[in-house]
C-alpha cells in the first residue's frame, strides 16, 4: 500500500485515515473486530488531567445525516489512562495519538506535563509511547458557565504557548469551527510551533423537544458531527491548507473513500474518520483498500500527486 | 464478537406496532443481550439496538415495537432482505441459582422469551397495557406464564417466592419493582435502555450512573443489580 | 387560523410561515400550484440595482440531506423588477417580502431608494405595495474578488445604516451564519434601527470533483442550505433571540410543522422556508395546516403561548 | 400544470443500466416536455428531471438510464409502488412543418418515441456507443427508424433533407451536428441537460445563456434553437 503512506508532523503514517477523538475510545474494543494495522493512527478519546464524569440527561440526538453529543469530555483522567489504558493502546500496530482537553490553561499544562513525563519514562524503560500529542482548545469550560473556551485567538494562544512548553511530543492543535476567525488561529498555532492542525471538531447547534418543550440537552447546546457538515469542514480545511505551512488533518463527515480524496486534494496531510464509525463500525477494515482502489480508477499514483491540487 | 450481513427468513406483524423479525444464521448471545441492527445504508445514521428475543442454531429472533424511523424501516424488511447485525453486545441476566421470576412490561418482554428458555425453572410475568402480543410463544416454550392487560402485572408476582428477579420494561414499573422488593430477599436485576452510537463502549453515549460510579450501558449493562441504578435521575430525562 | 397569527415588526402575517429568497423567484410561478393565502409571506429572490446574470458553470450540489448553491444573485435588476414583477405580486394574497443585496454600499443605497420611490408612488397611486424589506448583507463582493461582503460588524453597520435611512419600509436585516459573530452584528442592526432580523443565510461550504480534480463550483465555495444545518442554524437563532429585542425570522433546514415549532420555542417571531420547497414543491400548501394539527396534538392553543420558552 | 401521487404499473429493465418506467394515469404533455420525478422521501433532497418518453390516456412512460443515486432508487420501483410527478414542465420540440428529423443519442433517444408519435412525417435515428435498446418500440410505431451501434449516427443522415432537425444527446453529438448543419437550411433544435432543482422557474440553478441572454432550462427550454446556444460553454462545465 505504498501509493497510501503519508506523513504527518514528522510521524510516518501506512495511510493517511486516522480514528477520530471520541469516537474510537481507546481503541481496544475494535482491535477485537478488525486489525488496527489497517488504519494509519487512533486518537483517544479526549483526556483531562482529572477524571470527569460528562454529562447527565440525554447525550446523542440524530439528525438530517448529522448526530449530536453532548458527551462532555467524560474520561478516566490522564492519570488512569497513563497507568492502564495506554500500555495495552501501544501493543496495537498503528500510530497513537493522545487528545488533550481541559478547561483551564493550568489543567492543560498540568495534563500536558502528565503526559509528557510518562511518554518521557516509558522511552527510557524501552517502551513504546504514543507518537503525537492532539490538543483539543475548545472544550467546555466549567469555570465561566460552560461556555466554550479557546474560541478566540487570544485565549488560544495562551494554551498553545504553554502546551508546546511542556511537551516533545509532535503538536497537533485541533480547531474549532466555531472559532470567530478558523484561519488566525491556525496562523497563531503556527507562529506558536505547533507541528500541525486538525480540524474539525464539532459544530455547536441545537435540538429542541417539542413535547417537553426544552433543549434535548441538559446544557442546551451540543455539537454537531457526520455527512451533514462535510461541506462546509472540506471548505474551512481548504481556507486553513492555504494559509499556513504546517501540516493539516482534515476531519468533518467523512464517510467515504471519496470523501477521503477530496480533503487530500482540498490539502489535507491526513484525515480522520468520527462519526461515521458508528454508521459503520468495520469502517477502518476497509477504507483504506477502498481508497487504494479509487485511486486506480481515478489514475492517482500516490496522494502526494494531488494534495492540495484544487 | 460478530459483524455479519444476513438475510430475513420471515417477518410478522403481531400488533399494529409490534413486529417479529427473524434472521437466518448461526448467531451467539446469552439471554439480555442485544445486537445492533441496521437495514439502511447512511439514514438514519445509528444502528438500532435490539435485545435477543429468541436463538436457534439457524435463527436469531428480535421482537421490535414500531417507535421512529429505524424501526419503521426494520418492520418493512420481508423475507430475503439484508439486515447487517453487529454483536452479541453486553453483558445480559446473570445465570441464575434459585428461583427466578422473568418480569416484563410492554415491549420489555423482548429478551424474557430467550431467558425462559435459558432458565427453565423461572417463572414468567407479562404485563400489557394494552393488546398482548407473543404470548403464545412464551407458553408454548414455559408452562409458567402469567400475563395480564391493564392494572399492574407486579400484582400478579409473589415476590417473596423468589431469589432473583429479572425485569424489562418501563422505568416506572421497575422503580415500583425495586420499591417492592427493597424488603424482601429477592435480588432484582433490570435491563436499562439508554440511546448508543456504537455498542462496543467507544463513544461515551450510553453513560449511566449507577451506585459504583460511571458504566457504559452497551458493556456493563444493558441489566444492572437495581439496587445500584439511581431511577429517580434515569426518570427525569 | 386564529392560532397561528403573528405579527412581524408591525406587520400582520396571517401565519408565521414565509417564503425564504431564491427559493421562490418571485412567486407567481408557485400560485399556479396552490393558492399562496395559505402563506403568512414571501421573500422575493435578491434583488441589485442593476441586472446580473449570475455564475457560469454549476449552480447547483447535492450533499447528505444539503443543498449547495453557487447562484451568483442571478437577477433582473430593482428597475424591471419594479416595472413588471412587483405588480403581478400585489396581486397574490399574501405579504411580500423585498430582498435586497449589493456588494458596494453604494448599491445597496442605489436599490433602497428605487424601491423606496417605487413603493412611495405605488402608494400615492392607491395601490398596494411591499410589506417589508430584507436587507441581505452577505452578497458576493464583486470589488474584492467574490469575498463575501458585510461578514465583520463594522462593514454591516455601514450598510443597515444607509439601507435605514433609506426606505421608510418596515426593516429586516438576513444574517450570515459565516459571520464572525453573529450575535454582535444582530445588536449592531438593532441600534442603527432594524426591526428585526432574518437569519440564518447558506453556510459557506465546498464540494470537490475527484475526477476533474478541482471545485465543483467555478468560484470555489458555494452555500450549503436545507436540513444538514438545521441544527446549527437553530442554535444562532436561539442565541440572537436571547441577545435582541427585536424580531427574529428563524430559517435554516426547516422541513416540518415540528422544525417550524422548534424555530417558535426558540424564539423566532416567525420562520422562512427555502430548500424545502425543492424537496416537496407543494410544501406551502399543507405546512400551515400541520403546524395547526401539531399545536392541537401538543395543546398549544396559539405561538405566543410557547415563543422563546426554550 | 399538475402534481400528482402515481401508481407504478411496470419497471422494465431493458439492458443493464436502462430501465422503462410505466405510470398509471391520465397525464399532460407536449413532445420535449419533462417531468419531475421523486420515489423517496427527503434524501436525495431533490427530485429528478426526466423527459417523457410516451404518453397514451392510461399511462405515462420513461426511460430512464441508472446514473447515481436518484435513478437507482426509481429503478427499483415495482409495480404498485408510489411516484410522486410534478410536471409537464418546459417547452418541448416546436410543432413541425415540412420534414423533420428525430436525431437521439444514446440516453437522448428517450424524449423521440413520444415525438415521433406525435410527428408523424419524421424519421428517427437513433445513435448507440454501446448496445442498442428500446429500438423496437420506434420501429413499432415508425415505418422510418434508422439506428447504429458504434461509430456516429450523424453519418447516417441526409442533413439537406429535413426543414427542421429535433436532437437529444450528448453534448459533443449535438455540438457536431451544429456545425454540420450551419450551412444546410435545415433548423436545429437541441435539448438541454441542466441539474434543476425546482422545474419551474424559481431556483435560478438551471440558467443558461444563450444568444439572446440569460434563460431557464426549466422553463423557456429544455429545447432552444441550437443558434442561440454557446455549446463551447457547455462543453467547459
Ligand atoms: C439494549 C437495548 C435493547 C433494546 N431491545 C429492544 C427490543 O428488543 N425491542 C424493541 O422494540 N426495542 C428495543 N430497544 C429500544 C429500541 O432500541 C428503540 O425503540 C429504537 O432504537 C428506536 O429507534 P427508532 O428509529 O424507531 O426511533 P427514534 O425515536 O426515531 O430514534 C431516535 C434515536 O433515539 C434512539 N432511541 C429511541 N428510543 C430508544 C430506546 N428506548 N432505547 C435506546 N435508544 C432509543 C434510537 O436508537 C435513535 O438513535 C432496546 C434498546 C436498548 C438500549
Ligand atoms: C430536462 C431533462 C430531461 C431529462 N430526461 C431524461 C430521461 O428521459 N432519461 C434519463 O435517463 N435521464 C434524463 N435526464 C437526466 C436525468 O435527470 C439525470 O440522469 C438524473 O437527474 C441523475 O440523477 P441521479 O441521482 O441518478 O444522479 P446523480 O449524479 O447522483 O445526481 C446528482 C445531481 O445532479 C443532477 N444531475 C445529474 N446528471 C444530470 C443530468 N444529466 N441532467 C440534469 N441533472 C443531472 C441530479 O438531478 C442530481 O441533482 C434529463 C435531464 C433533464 C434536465
Ligand atoms: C461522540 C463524540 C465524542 C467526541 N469526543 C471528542 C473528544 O473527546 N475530543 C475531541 O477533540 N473531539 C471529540 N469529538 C469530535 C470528533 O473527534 C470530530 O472532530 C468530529 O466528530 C467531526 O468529525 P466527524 O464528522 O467525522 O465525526 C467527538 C465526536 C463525537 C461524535
Ligand atoms: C438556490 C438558492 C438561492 C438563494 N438565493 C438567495 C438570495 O438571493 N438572497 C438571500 O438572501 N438568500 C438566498 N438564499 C438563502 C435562503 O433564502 C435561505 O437563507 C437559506 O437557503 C437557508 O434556508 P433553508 O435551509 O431553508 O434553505 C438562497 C438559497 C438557495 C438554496
Ligand atoms: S453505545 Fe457507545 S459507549 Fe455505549
Ligand atoms: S430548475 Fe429552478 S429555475 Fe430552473
Amino acid at each position: 500500500m505504498n501509493c497510501l503512506s503519508s506523513e504527518l508532523a514528522g510521524v510516518k503514517l501506512r495511510n493517511p485515515i486516522l480514528m477520530a477523538s471520541g469516537t474510537f475510545g481507546f481503541a481496544t474494543p475494535v482491535a477485537k473486530l478488525y486489525p488496527l494495522d489497517k488504519l494509519g493512527g487512533v486518537v483517544t478519546k479526549g483526556l483531562t488531567a482529572t477524571p470527569r464524569s460528562g454529562n447527565k440527561g440525554t447525550r446523542l440526538c440524530e439528525t438530517p445525516s448529522g448526530l449530536m453529543n453532548s458527551i462532555g469530555l467524560e474520561n478516566p483522567g490522564i492519570p488512569r489512562f497513563l497507568s492502564s489504558e495506554l500500555d495495552e493502546m501501544t501493543r496495537l500496530d498503528t500510530n497513537i495519538i493522545i487528545n488533550l482537553g481541559g478547561s483551564s490553561i493550568q489543567e492543560y499544562e498540568k495534563g500536558a506535563a502528565m503526559i509528557e513525563e510518562a511518554c518521557k519514562q516509558r522511552k527510557s524503560d524501552g517502551k513504546r509511547s504514543a507518537d503525537l500529542l492532539e490538543l483539543n482548545i475548545s472544550c467546555p469550560n466549567v469555570k465561566e458557565g460552560g461556555m466554550l473556551f479557546g474560541l478566540t485567538a487570544g485565549q488560544a494562544r495562551e494554551v498553545v504557548r504553554v502546551v508546546r512548553q511542556t511537551t516533545s511530543l509532535p503538536l497537533l492543535v485541533k480547531l474549532s469551527p466555531n472559532a470567530q476567525d478558523l484561519v488566525r488561529i491556525a496562523e497563531m498555532c503556527e507562529t506558536e510551533g505547533a507541528d500541525g492542525v486538525s480540524l474539525v471538531n464539532t459544530f455547536q447547534a441545537m435540538a429542541i423537544d417539542i413535547h417537553a418543550r426544552k433543549s434535548v440537552f441538559r446544557h442546551g447546546y451540543a455539537g454537531l458531527s457526520g455527512p451533514a457538515i462535510k461541506p462546509i469542514a472540506l471548505r474551512m480545511v481548504h481556507q486553513v491548507t492555504k494559509a499556513v505551512t504546517i501540516p493539516v488533518v482534515g476531519m468533518g463527515g467523512i464517510s467515504s473513500a471519496s470523501d477521503i480524496l477530496e480533503f487530500i486534494m482540498a490539502g489535507a496531510a491526513a484525515v480522520q474518520i468520527g462519526t461515521y464509525n458508528f454508521m459503520n463500525i468495520m469502517a477502518g477494515a476497509s477504507l483504506a483498500d477502498e481508497l487504494q482502489t479509487l485511486m486506480k480508477q481515478e489514475g492517482i499514483s500516490s496522494l502526494q500527486e494531488v494534495r492540495g491540487i484544487v | 464478537m460478530l459483524t455479519l450481513m444476513a438475510t430475513v427468513l420471515s417477518n410478522e406483524r403481531l400488533t399494529a406496532s409490534v413486529f417479529r423479525l427473524a434472521i437466518e444464521g448461526s448467531f451467539h448471545g446469552e439471554p439480555g443481550q442485544f445486537y445492533m441492527l441496521r437495514s439502511w445504508d447512511k439514514s438514519p445514521l445509528l444502528s438500532r439496538p435490539i435485545s435477543i428475543h429468541d436463538l436457534t442454531s439457524t435463527a436469531i429472533t428480535f421482537l421490535i415495537r414500531l417507535h421512529g424511523e429505524g424501526t419503521r424501516l426494520l418492520s418493512r424488511l420481508t423475507s430475503g432482505d439484508q439486515v447487517t447485525l453487529y454483536g452479541p453486545y453486553g453483558n445480559g441476566f446473570p445465570k441464575p441459582g434459585g428461583n427466578v421470576a422473568l418480569v416484563g412490561g410492554g415491549m420489555g418482554i423482548a429478551p424474557l422469551l430467550f431467558s425462559a428458555k435459558r432458565f427453565p425453572f423461572s417463572k414468567v410475568f407479562l404485563g400489557f397495557s394494552g393488546e398482548p402480543f407473543a404470548v403464545a410463544s412464551y407458553q408454548a416454550l414455559h408452562g409458567d406464564v402469567v400475563f395480564q392487560s391493564g392494572g399492574t402485572i407486579l400484582d400478579a408476582i409473589d415476590l417473596n417466592s423468589f431469589d432473583k428477579i429479572y425485569a424489562c420494561g418501563p422505568l416506572p414499573m421497575m422503580a415500583e419493582l425495586r420499591r417492592r422488593t427493597a424488603e424482601t430477599a429477592a435480588q432484582l436485576y433490570v435491563s436499562i435502555e439508554k440511546r448508543m452510537a456504537c455498542g462496543i463502549g467507544i463513544c461515551n453515549g450510553c453513560t449511566i450512573n449507577v451506585g459504583t460510579g460511571n458504566h457504559k450501558a452497551c458493556t456493563v449493562g444493558p441489566v444492572f443489580p437495581a439496587e445500584e441504578v439511581d431511577f429517580d435521575e434515569l426518570l427525569e430525562l
